[in-house]
């Protein structure tokens, strides 16, 4: 019956990847309330109280409101990269799910049958994600450029410079979580992970927290979150790349965001923080639950550091990116590649 | 900072790279988001009700007979800045106000109002008054210029009233547009 | 089945090849650059290469190409000054061209790139191209890969030399 | 000569000048309520205080006359709290209701207070108050004396310049309240010269009542629209309105005086019956229309009339609109037909200007009155030209001269002459004769060369005497005066005009003066604010611009409108007359009018004229343009536009040019400015007219501006005073009554009685005789009369004059509901009447 297995194992790709798309469109809902609502507390305020119950719908009032807007085009943009663009900066953040492990096999209860709670295993697994999350650049190039408008031409700029200045860093922290790992697979990685909380990358001490720290503030930069969201820096381009956007195509951009948000947030918990491997043994926990977890707690440090920090200017931005992190990262290569001979 | 130009203080690299500054700064706004919000229920469940010195839409008010204490003097619209306010006066003396001079018209442009209350310290009589009434908004451009028959009626909060308290309120939608009723009996004082 | 595959990739590419030259404006030249090279990443991973596609996606598309955007849009080149370009250079462009058509022609049909026909690998069907591919750098083709290292990084040296003097001048 | 030290600066000025006139002059400034240059000085509001060195007490500076050798300070701290002692006693009473006072914002006592005064109240005791609200004295005038400051302005006013008597004192102390007789304001002028005198709000336009402040005003400085004095007056409006026209003290003739018509006749322009547009006749009735059809109809039809085409302009037009009235006519049309009255026989118009000398070029008032001997004949100076009547009161109060009226109607004016003559209807002539007998009598030899004499070398003094009705005494005396005097003025009216026989005489007497070496001024009385104006522009059938002569003599009004009802005159254009009412003839002027195949009136309303018109066209009001008036004397004067005309009004001078240009594409300079200029190129009387002093102020009347005089004709006195025997109906028993009119106090022409105020003024219709008169009918004042002529009927009430001529009754031509040109027949001189009770 290998015509079985094949269509079964096709059905099952497929309804992963549809429950992965569906779960990642419709994330932008809580987040965008959370993020108002951390917000509105972090500045002792309430944040969305009006629209149902402490303001539950306002999501739901937010997505109507930017479905039924007027979609406008400028008039002097170049029509085709302006359409084009919301999806090239959505498209890849989703791909990247593709090789994200989410917990490891699985038996569906009655069913006896197994499920890996990842779409594939692919042996250059990082390399797949860094790759095509840099993909997600061009979206914000060629917005900015399309639309002819010197706020959005500046705001694509800055997030490509921004992005080839910190694409290395974040490269040299793969590297070496590779070299801690021993692996390009990003399953293999989580299961070396495995066992106690000290076997997390993080813990490998004292290069771990270094390429935690380095993959955070490059990851921090290519989502283009807060302090470096120079990309669409309000306070000199109005709302950057995105300017001349309104409607879905803006949403487009938003969704993406948040979905590189959260990707950063899982790919520092399987990099450095173990996946679904729980720190402590505690039973009838299931993995995906501390997998689940360990995100919820990045998502919320985003969105904490987003509105305690303030932004950098833009020599900072590429002062860090240079001069403190490639050197950094160089040297520590070094101490881990010592230490693992 | 130390006066050593170039020179390396070991104690500050070390905070710098364990980032102290920035646990500091994290640590401030974890703390601020622990606290209760200071939000106002406006206009759900809350309503300011601003002090005695605010200065919202003009009032004309009426002496304890009933009889109008606008003498349209015309020194209010001397007075004004903007030139936002238009008195024409006229002669009644069927007892409608204090003298048997009175406004034909009064009328205050909103748009142009700055709100400064030069015309309130103008005014002889103290007929006029920048009053507390603070919802002005509204859909049509119309409705900012405010007529004689329309700021004679009191203000929903009484002059004699102490403000700077937070009323309880009620959202209303009538037929004339958005409502937020306060309650002035139960007010509370709120601290921050 | 990979046949398939091999043709939608490879007709797109070809044809975004074609959008890269024959558009007028820089960025939409990129643009199919871009494209391009996604398709020759997917034709990698048809020939079992992820590694190789996911660094061609990495660096070229990734990188290099967003340099390339950066550059464009910083510099500015109109529409009108590439034309004018080609204006100048297609005296000798063309001939270039057509001896260069033909000669690839020329070798296409002389079957001088048909590679010997084989199957792949054991360290490539059992998934490991990575491995072999890192196995065959370091070992047998060391030489040539720190040949061509050196020639990076005297290319880089000399580029930030060229910087550095012109900022002095 | 004294010289006096003020406040350490030494100034020498003329003994019996007031400390505060030297202080002035000197540029220290002394604030008054009181003092008032040309009134009595009283001294009662004490704000003048100054300090004279070796006198104890400070004294008050406008009546006490500089000393020589005197040292006097004006600021010290004695005075200056002096002043504000006096401030406060005044505010001590003073209602302090400056936000309801009308007067607040140009109060003095406001200003003084800011300035000098304390403040802040000591006085706690209850205010006295003369009264709870304020009283309305007439319809004009409203009275709070509460705000009295006891300056006696007001009182001394009415006495000394308006000679109405009507305010006094009452009571004394911060007790004294001015006011009339039981508040009863029965022989008032209404001319609010109280108004205008009074520091504070206690005297109060009624009409301006709670309509304004002072600061929202917009104001222009203008002239009077109505009699031909030429008072200055700034009219002001506000949102569109004019709300109030004041006079300046010390501006212009009249410095702060104005009469009723002038300060309260200006609401006409406010009024709602205004044309607003074009009128056009459409199967008989007036119905609005495009200006460019009226212009269409007015265009064909003045073609198809061709040189049957009369024009009337009303001499309230400006200069420029009359000039381009007569260009319109004599180059465009090519018409000789144009008047300016509907009044007046053309050749009379002539003669007056002869007899006046009015081409010898303008001649101040002020000059005339400086005359040893002013004689006012033909003219009820008082009713019909009031100012001039004010400044004639104050000159002669002023200086010692002989000041005789010679008039049928006794008049205000009566109390200042030395002499009054009172004769008998239409015959001034007769005693100007009898005047130049008795003069030529005593200096016979040195009168040969006087040609006029001839006519009268048959005729016996006696006799004249007797036909004029006088005292021979009175006669003989006045004449003896004028024969000692070494220069004679002359106030000739209009009443020369309506009854032309006296025109000879005039012009005899003058030219027996003058042959006798003595100086001579006339100044001619008018009641159109522009009559000399559209004479001079040429508005008239007998002679073209600045008295030139015409090639072919034109109709004048009446001849226009008799060829109209004989169909000969095909088509007229009226502006702002109203024919069918001032002519004396009226049922003829009327049958005349409508008989007319094409009438174009252009008027501020739909007057009786404009009722038979076939086309209106709606113009402007004095304040909608601007322009220059001529008055009287011959001095041009600006007006200037304070508002735009309303709706599609237009100007006057844009109409007439419309029209012109018509026929002739480049007709007409565009503007008044360009007009003026046409003018002055165009008429050398008035090529040195300059128009810059009309911001000058005039230092005591003294109107030292003979730039805005007209100068002398090139043509002199051509034209030939024609004979006119004036008929008087023969005296019959059932008429016994000579029937006279003119204008009304509160009343000229057909425009004030479109003004609300000036007619509430007038109550109805009043006719006028001679009490004696009245005793002998058994008539008293008051009494409800029907007046009956020949041709017409009446019911008025009837109003006795003490001290006029016996046997002559006296309608104003102004009544609505008592036409007196009914009264009238053309060709048949001067009705009679006969007055029974009602």
């Amino acid at each position: 019956m290998p015509d079985i297995s094949l269509i079964a194992t096709l059905a099952l790709m497929v309804i992963k990847v549809l429950v992965i798309t569906m779960i990642l469109f419709m994330l932008p809902l809580p987040l965008t309330y959370v993020e108002r609502k951390v917000a509105g507390h972090i500045q002792v305020r309430l944040g969305p109280w009006r629209v149902g119950p402490h303001g539950l719908l306002q999501p739901f009032a937010d997505m109507i409101k930017l479905i039924l807007k007027e979609d406008i085009v400028p008039d002097k943009a170049d029509k085709f990269l302006f359409k084009l663009a919301p999806f090239m900066a959505m498209i890849p953040a989703f791909a990247v799910y593709a090789a994200i492990p989410f917990g490891d096999k699985w038996t569906i209860p009655f069913l006896d049958r197994q499920v890996s709670l990842y779409i594939t295993d692919m042996n250059v697994g990082i390399l797949y994600v860094l790759a095509i999350s840099g993909l997600g650049v061009y979206g914000l190039i060629f917005g900015g450029w399309s639309s002819n408008s010197k706020y959005a031409l500046i705001g694509g700029l800055r997030s490509s410079a921004q992005m080839i200045s910190y694409e290395i860093a974040v490269s040299f922290s793969a590297i070496g979580v590779v070299l801690l790992s021993k692996s390009l697979s990003l399953v293999e990685i989580v299961k070396h992970q495995g066992g106690t909380i000290l076997h997390w990358n993080f813990f490998y001490l004292p290069v771990g927290p270094v390429w935690f720290f380095i993959f955070l503030i490059g990851a921090t930069a290519e989502i283009n979150r807060v302090p470096f969201d120079l990309p669409e820096d309000e306070g000199t381009l109005g709302a950057g790349f995105h300017t001349e956007y309104s409607g879905m195509r803006f949403a487009f951009f938003m969704l993406s965001e948040y979905v590189a948000m959260v990707t950063v947030s899982v790919m520092s918990v399987v990099l450095f923080f173990g996946g679904w491997n729980a720190p402590f043994n505690i039973p009838f926990v299931p993995p995906i639950l501390w997998f689940i977890g360990k995100v919820i707690l990045f998502i919320y440090f985003f969105m904490w550091l987003r509105f305690t920090l303030p932004r950098y200017r833009y020599d900072q931005l590429m002062t860090i990116g240079w001069k403190i992190l490639i050197p950094v990262s160089l040297v520590n290569l070094i101490i881990t590649g010592l230490m693992k001979i | 900072m130390n006066g050593k130009k170039g020179g390396v203080n070991i104690f500050e690299l070390i905070k710098k790279v364990v980032f102290t500054d920035f646990v500091k700064g994290l640590m401030v706004t974890l703390g601020y988001n622990a606290t209760k919000s200071i939000t106002l229920k406006y206009p759900d469940q809350e309503k300011w009700i601003p002090y005695r010195r605010f200065r919202g839409l003009h009032t004309l008010n009426r002496d304890e007979k009933g009889r109008e204490l606008c003498v349209a003097c015309e020194l209010c619209s001397k007075a004004c800045p903007t030139q936002c306010i238009t008195v024409i006066p006229m002669e009644d003396d069927t007892g409608r106000g204090i003298s048997d001079r009175v406004a034909r018209v009064w009328k205050v442009d909103l748009v142009r109002c700055l709100f400064c209350g030069y015309c309130e310290d103008a005014c002889p009589t103290r007929a006029l008054r920048l009053g507390r009434d603070y919802e002005l908004a509204c859909t049509d451009s119309s409705c900012n210029l405010k007529q004689r028959e329309e700021l004679l009626v009191p203000q929903a909060v009484p002059e004699s009233f102490e403000g700077g308290v937070v009323a309880s309120s009620t959202f209303i939608v009538t037929p004339a547009g958005i409502r937020i009723k306060a309650d002035l009996a139960k007010t509370k004082r709120r601290n921050w | 089945m990979e046949q398939i595959f091999f043709y939608i990739f490879a007709t797109i590419a070809v044809l975004s090849a074609i959008g890269v030259i024959s558009v007028r404006n820089p960025v939409h030249s990129a643009f199919y650059l871009m494209v391009t090279l996604l398709q020759v990443a997917a034709i990698f991973i048809l020939l079992r290469s992820p590694f190789l596609a996911a660094v061609q996606v990495f660096i070229y598309v990734g990188a290099i190409m967003v340099l390339f955007l950066f550059a464009v849009m910083v510099l500015d080149i109109g529409k009108e000054e590439l034309t004018e370009a080609f204006n100048q250079q297609s005296v000798i462009a063309i001939p270039a061209v057509v001896v260069m058509l033909a000669l690839i022609a020329y070798m296409i049909i002389g079957g001088k790139l048909s590679a010997p026909v084989g199957g792949y690998t054991d360290g490539i069907l059992i998934g490991h191209g990575t491995e072999v591919l890192g196995k065959e750098l370091y070992t047998k083709y060391l030489f040539p890969f720190e040949v061509v290292s050196i020639l990076l990084l005297v290319a880089l040296v000399g580029a930030i030399v060229l910087v550095m003097k012109d900022r002095q001048g | 000569m004294a010289t006096v030290k003020i406040n350490g600066k030494e100034v020498t000025v003329r003994d019996g000048t007031l400390i505060l006139d030297a202080a002035r002059d000197a540029g220290f400034e002394i604030p008054t309520f009181c003092y008032q240059a040309d009134l009595v000085g009283v001294g009662s509001c004490r704000m003048c205080l100054v300090e004279i060195e070796g006198q104890k007490k400070l004294q008050p500076s406008c009546i006490t006359p500089v000393l020589h050798g005197m040292s006097i300070h004006t600021e010290t701290p004695t005075v200056m709290s002096a002043r504000a002692s006096m401030l406060e006693f005044l505010l001590a009473n003073h209602a302090l209701d400056c936000p309801v006072c009308d007067k607040g914002g140009e109060c003095e006592l406001q200003d003084m207070v800011y300035r000098f005064g304390p403040h802040k109240g000591r006085h706690a005791e209850p205010k006295f108050k003369f009264q709870e609200k304020d009283y309305v004295l007439s319809p004009v005038i409203i009275k709070n004396s509460n705000r009295c400051v006891q300056c006696m302005k007001c009182v001394r006013v009415c006495r000394e310049v308006v000679g109405a008597n009507v305010l006094g004192a009452l009571g004394r102390g911060d007790h004294q309240e001015e006011t009339s007789f039981l508040r009863s304001f029965l022989d008032c002028d209404q001319d609010g010269n109280c108004i205008e005198v009074c520091p504070v709000g206690c005297f109060m336009r009624l009409p301006y009542r709670y309509k304004t402040r002072p600061w929202d005003l917009k104001g222009k400085d203008t002239i009077c629209p109505y009699c031909a004095t030429g008072c200055r007056m700034v009219i002001e409006e506000r949102d569109g309105v004019v709300i109030r026209a004041r006079a300046q003290l010390g501006v212009g003739l009249n410095s702060e005086t104005l009469c009723a018509r002038g300060r309260f006749g200006f609401d006409f322009i406010n009024s709602p019956e205004r044309l607003t547009t074009p009128l056009v006749r459409r199967s008989g009735s007036l119905e609005p229309a495009s200006w460019e059809e009226a212009l269409g109809l007015i265009k064909d039809n003045f073609a198809a009339a061709g040189k049957n085409i009369g024009g009337v302009a009303s001499a309230r037009l400006t200069d420029e609109e009359l000039y381009l009235f007569q260009k319109l006519f004599r180059t465009a049309l090519g018409s000789p037909n144009i008047d300016s009255s509907a009044r007046w026989d053309p050749r009379a118009v002539e003669g007056f200007i002869s007899a006046t000398g009015m081409t010898e070029g303008g001649a101040s008032v002020f000059d005339c009155m400086e005359s040893d001997t002013v004689l006012i004949t033909g003219a009820h100076l008082s009713d019909e030209n009031p100012v001039t009547d004010y400044m004639v009161r104050r000159i002669s109060a002023g200086r010692s001269m002989n000041l005789v009226i010679a008039s049928s109607r006794s008049m205000k004016l009566d109390s200042s002459a030395n002499k009054t003559l009172r004769h008998n209807a239409a015959s001034a002539g007769h005693l100007l004769d009898s005047l130049t007998l008795c003069i030529y009598s005593e200096s016979a030899d040195r009168l040969k060369d006087v040609s006029g004499m001839s006519r009268l070398k048959d005729i016996r003094l006696e006799e004249l005497i007797n036909r004029t009705g006088c005292i021979a005494e009175d006669i003989l005396a006045v004449a003896k005066k004028i024969a000692a005097s070494q220069s004679i003025g002359f106030l000739a009216g209009t009443e020369f005009i309506r009854y032309p026989e006296g025109l000879k005489g005039l012009a005899l007497l003058k030219d027996v003066l003058k042959a006798l070496g003595k100086k001579v001024t006339v100044i001619p009385v008018l009641d159109r604010a522009n009559q000399r104006g559209a004479w001079e522009m040429g508005v008239h059938p007998g002679f073209g611009p600045g008295y030139s002569p015409v090639s072919e003599r034109g109709m004048g009004c009446t001849e226009m409108l008799e060829a109209a009802s004989k169909g000969e005159l095909k088509a007229m254009y009226v502006v702002q007359s109203d024919i069918a009412v001032m002519h004396p003839d009226e049922g003829f002027a009327r049958s005349a009018l409508s008989s007319l195949k094409f009438l174009v009136v252009q008027d501020c309303f739909l007057s009786e004229t404009a009722r038979h018109a076939h086309v209106v066209l709606p113009s402007s009001s004095f304040a909608e343009k601007d322009g220059m008036f001529t008055n009287q004397e011959g001095r041009a004067q600006i007006i200037r536009k304070l508002l735009p005309p309303p709706v599609k009004a237009k100007r006057d001078i844009d109409i007439i040019r419309a029209i012109g240009e018509t026929f002739d594409r480049s007709f007409g300079p565009k503007n008044p400015v360009l007009v003026l200029d046409e003018i002055r190129k165009e008429i050398p009387m008035y090529a040195g007219v300059s128009l810059a002093f009309n911001n000058k102020r005039n230092v005591e009347n003294k109107l030292d501006l003979k730039e805005a005089m007209v100068m002398g004709a090139d043509r002199g006195a051509e034209f030939a005073v024609t004979d006119f025997d004036t008929k008087i109906e023969p005296e019959a028993g059932e008429y016994p009554f000579v029937l006279t009119t003119g204008n009304h106090l509160f009343h000229s022409g057909a425009l004030s009685r479109m003004s609300p105020t000036l007619t509430g003024l007038l109550k109805s219709a009043v006719v006028e005789i001679s009490e004696e008169d009245a005793l002998s009918l058994g008539l008293a004042s008051g009494d409800k009369v029907s007046i009956t002529g020949r041709y017409y009927e009446a019911r008025a009430t009837l109003n006795t004059r003490k001290g006029s001529k016996r046997g002559i009754a006296f309608i104003a031509e102004n009544y609505a509901d008592v036409p007196v040109n009914r009264f009238f027949r053309r060709g048949e001189g001067i009705p009679r009447v006969n007055i029974t009770k009602a």
